[in-house]
């Protein structure tokens, strides 16, 4: 066990992987010579070099659908993009191709790629930098969706995706990356399958994922104070959803509150929670809750942004909701 | 113009034939609902694609369109594979989840198939990508057609293959149309090849109703493109006879100027050269169009004897993982 | 009252609104001299020329872009777009620039666009041309999502959305094209802010809209059959949702089963049904029911895509499995 | 070269000094963590905004990117509001919805501030296409860095633009990178302006460390769009002094590069000919520098004054409705 950052972490995933497997290679905008757009690739381009450590031109469609043809032509591509919002550019290429090629050949290509890119708000970048669209994403078949919300997810996940033989879309929430955490040594690959319980309870489940994680678990803290005793669940990947975690927390707890920063109105919470009406409604003591982001695009000025996301009372509040009071 | 080798003149006719006869039965069959959905038909522009592929290596990869029944023939999918596919049975090459646009046949390098205009362009870069990382000398031709220039995936993907040097041979079927588009009604520069130059990529136009000169050309920029010359261009001249789709009643365009180019032909022409050559007769066609027409005959009796995929495997191929059948 | 096809009746709502409002102009792929992909269009250019109706070239971002900005600049631009899988090319448009623009802009830019495009698979075009992204795109704040499903719909909708002063993004299911019905004349400009009760009943409440609406009223033909009273509703928009239509049904029935040709998992059909659950929860009498396409790219054979799009069939089985009998 | 109108050149210096003090206040302002988010300066590249904007009239239209605070300004959007905007009061030209990336300002024309590299260019042509249909002799000025120049979105506009002759003037500022991505490693071809001719679009290179220079060239490029000549194309050749943002170490170039390029600060240039030509003296320099500050102060005092949105109010402005401040 060590103390490293988010960040690191993804670095050291990132090396490892490098270092173990001549078929991977990282391709973005700025990844080599810059040292990523939030330093996560800082160092790489000097120890794999230029061929690796793939700077790219502003070409999101065409290096994503190159990514795409790398990992037909047996190659282990890693692109990265550097922000949710310019994946809408690639969004041919990831839909109509990587989730796609498959089926549409009846089982003969495979692609095996992962594409990392950093979502969420928090840093005031306002409507065009700030989306969290993973969980949007995970409407769409034939894609893995991941979203690493610790440390040893950040470092432990990405030769899990890498091992898939499917397209994974690898979410990094922007203001998880200074986050220091415990770095379970040799954790190896995690199961992409599992939700992670976080916190066991028996009151409530609080169903999250990456960058709300710290956010659920202070309220998890919080209500504990209250004499709530909160479960927390992260999901760790969106697609598939790990609906025997989800549906067994409830089946407990009798009681959910699901938690994304995606806005509200079809997001991957309406998902959750139309699962567990479906699957246990009659455990049910009270309607599934949601706490999701505003529904607006993402504005710049620091208390509307705050006012717009997932909060720590917001949560409290939904959970109150229920009727429980502690 | 020295005569072409009669073996290899006879063997290009019958290629080009076994492309012409196979589709002219689809659009038959079509007529029937034996095939449905989107049916694109390379009538008139077979000579484009013989006359690269020819140039290929059984190695070597293909990435082209909804229109690309002849690549996948020519390239050496069975004919039966083939229409099994447009029967939508387990014998499809596809496994009957393509249909027409979307044959699939690695063990040949067809990689489709790909029936969002330009969305091949970057998939054709990327296993030139792949290649080039693993040292491989192999050539991916990209085809596609004249309207897919105006695509942004078609300038980033021909920046991203200059930039790297990528082994990839564009090769841009210009038949005028796009739909009911004419070129002039939708690209502000007309000469395609000229385009090439914003990236500083070898190209050049190449009348391709003759095949014979789509063969010289390919054989140029496939060898300069394997032997990492970089990407090279080919803009293939050419001209669709029938309509772009089943659909399409061809109200944009005359029928004087569909008769004008049909008297060029591809499959007319080369077959007057070879006669006037003396290196085909009646006998010599007759034969040709013979075996051919027993192939397309053997193709549609393997697609009639095809098998359906079970229903219960509908989400099979969504992901990789023996999923028993179930949807994840 | 007249009897026409869905195809006719937008082509009339396009030319009267052409002939209405010199603002207006049509521009997409082959819209013009073709007659349009699916043939709504067809003599639009002879009567208004191609400058109102504008042939583009195939670039899907750009001329949808140049609708974004000719909105701005004081039209009121209708966008075709042929098929719902190649607007992934104008995702960055629609999402960074249309939806966006008038928050970003502090309410100064507002993008009165009408973006219409064929949506829905039943004609074996396979896994780039049959999805249904309609719901999905309803997960994007600052657009409003509208699906006619009848003739008179088709006819009238189309004003409302050209009055609209934000971007309204019009998806007609390909399958309703040669669909008839009655159409009736100078119905005016539809309420889009209001559902549709298509077939009125006290059993249970199927929600649609679009393209399965006509399978939802097979279905509640077949269940009246039965003994069992469906109410029908149609939900015309899926941005906004009606709250009140859909909540207002379900007090009434206690019992919802969401019909959508969208895959399952993050469907509209899940928030209509966490919607249901956190607005009547106390009023249901079984979990809300969801029949919508299997998780699959669409595939070719016949067989399979008939198998991967909701039935009646499934719907009957869904409403049995309220506990439903009849 | 023929000496520039005394006026008219102190005005030139005056306009490049607004926006080079309001920036170097920015920049400390951030350190000071009243401005947030992303920041990206002009300092460097002031001439190019000016020469161009100098050639607008008030209600001709600029497009421009996340690096357009001189733009705006130049337009006509007063400083106050362009503070505040960065300030995130509703005081400022997006009511602070926007930020330094976002700002508009429609009374003078300007339609952002838009981040997403490329993404300014569709709507430019909208904006244009708008302004061809209504028969309106109004310019659009679209801005962007040479890094755009390899996006789909690019290429797309550029021939919409060119096939359908509409009035946009295409600004290119090839500062030479893109964050640390220099132009040679993004483009295969890095001559920017001779791309323009795969559209057959008018376009030359200019000097843009020069605004007499650049206010040649636009003069030259406004009054041929006006006129009906179709899209024009301008490279602006300029160099960013300072980090892409606030974020970047620069690890990617020399600073001997910087220092050598610092050389030719367009400021300086245009000062040093003034001084030259007899048409600025310590004095004249003196009242520029503190007009312009005490613009800059007043602004920056604009915004502290400045009162944030109430919190309410989040949902306004999602659509157009008077919904009372709540979400749809
Ligand atoms: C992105 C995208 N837009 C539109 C279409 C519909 N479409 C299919 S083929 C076609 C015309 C393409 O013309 P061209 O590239 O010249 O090829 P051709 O059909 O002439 O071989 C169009 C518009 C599509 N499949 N994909
Ligand atoms: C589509 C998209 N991809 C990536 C980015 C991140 N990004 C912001 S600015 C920039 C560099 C752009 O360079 P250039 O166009 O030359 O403009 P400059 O910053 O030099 O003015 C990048 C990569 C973005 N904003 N949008
Ligand atoms: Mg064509
Ligand atoms: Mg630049």
């Amino acid at each position: 066990m060590s103390t490293t950052t988010y960040r690191e972490a993804m670095r050291d995933a990132l090396a490892a992987a490098l270092r173990d497997d001549d078929r991977v290679f990282l391709m973005g905008e700025d990844v080599g010579a810059y040292g990523g757009c939030f330093g996560v690739s800082l160092g790489l381009f000097e120890e794999f070099g230029p061929e690796r450590i793939r700077d790219t031109p502003l070409s999101e469609a065409a290096f994503v659908g190159a990514g795409i043809g790398a990992a037909l032509g047996g190659m282990r591509p890693i692109v990265e993009i550097m922000t949710v919002n310019f994946s809408l550019l690639a969004l041919d290429q990831i839909m109509n191709n990587a989730a796609t090629l498959l089926h549409m050949s009846g089982g003969q290509c495979n692609v095996p790629i992962v594409i990392r890119m950093t979502t969420g708000a928090g840093r005031q970048l306002a409507a065009q930098h700030s989306h969290s669209l993973e969980g949007w994403y995970a409407h769409i078949p034939g894609l893995r969706i991941v979203t690493p919300a610790t440390v040893d997810d950040a470092r432990w996940m990405l030769q899990t995706a890498l091992d898939d033989p499917d397209p994974v879309l690898l979410f990094e929430h922007g203001a998880l990356y200074g986050a220091e955490g415990e770095l379970t040594d040799d954790l190896g690959p995690v199961d992409l399958d599992r939700a992670a319980v976080r916190r066991s309870g028996t009151d409530v489940s609080l169903i999250t994922y990456g960058g709300t994680l710290p956010t659920v678990l202070a309220a998890a803290e919080e209500l504990a104070g209250r004499g709530i005793d909160a479960e927390v669940v992260d999901l760790r990947t969106l697609r598939p959803l790990d609906d025997e975690a989800i549906l067994g927390s409830v089946a407990r707890t009798h009681r959910a509150v699901v938690v994304d920063e995606g806005w509200r109105s079809g997001s991957i919470s309406a998902e959750i929670s139309a699962r567990i009406t479906e699957g246990v409604f009659y455990e049910l003591d009270a309607p599934v809750g949601r706490v999701c982001s505003a529904e607006v695009p993402m504005p710049y000025a620091r208390h509307l942004e705050i006012a717009a996301l997932p909060s720590v009372d917001g949560i409290l509040q939904a959970v109150e909701e229920l009727g429980l009071r502690g | 113009m020295s005569p072409l080798d009669p073996a290899h003149g006879r063997h290009l006719l019958e290629q080009m034939l076994r492309v012409r006869r196979m589709e002219e039965r689809c659009a038959e069959l079509y007529t029937q609902s034996k095939i449905r959905g989107f049916l694109h038909l390379y009538v008139g522009e077979e000579a484009a694609a013989t006359g690269v592929i020819e140039q290929l290596e059984p190695e070597d990869a293909v990435v082209a369109t909804y229109r690309e029944h002849g690549h996948a023939l020519l390239k050496g999918t069975p004919m039966t594979a083939i229409l099994a596919e447009m029967y939508g049975v387990a014998e499809g090459c596809s496994g009957g989840r393509g249909g027409s646009m979307h044959l699939f046949d690695m063990d040949h390098g067809v990689y489709g198939g790909n029936a969002i205009v330009g969305g091949g362009l970057p998939v054709a870069v990327g296993l030139a990508l792949a290649d080039q990382l693993a040292g491989r000398p192999r050539v991916t031709a990209c085809f596609f057609g004249e309207g897919a220039v105006a695509e942004g995936e078609f300038h980033e993907s021909m920046n991203l293959a200059a930039l790297w040097d990528l082994p990839v041979l564009f090769c841009c079927e210009n038949n005028l149309y796009a739909m009911g588009t004419a070129l002039a009604r939708s690209e502000s520069e007309t000469d395609i090849a000229a385009k090439a130059a914003a990236y500083e990529m070898p190209a050049w136009p190449v009348d391709a109703m003759d095949v014979v000169a789509v063969e010289r050309a390919a054989a140029r920029a496939v060898t300069a493109v394997r032997n990492g010359g970089g990407p090279h261009f080919l803009e293939l001249r050419t001209y669709r006879f029938r309509a772009h789709s089943m659909f399409d009643p061809e109200r944009y365009r005359d029928k004087a100027e569909v008769r004008t180019w049909r008297e060029r032909d591809p499959i007319d022409l080369l077959e007057r050269r070879l006669r006037d050559e003396g290196s085909l007769d009646d006998a010599g066609m007759a034969g040709i169009e013979e075996r051919v027409a027993s192939e397309v005959d053997a193709a549609v009796a393997f697609a009639e004897a095809g098998t359906p995929e079970p229903v219960e495997t509908l989400g099979r191929h969504v992901t990789s993982e023996p999923t028993g059948g179930g949807v994840r």
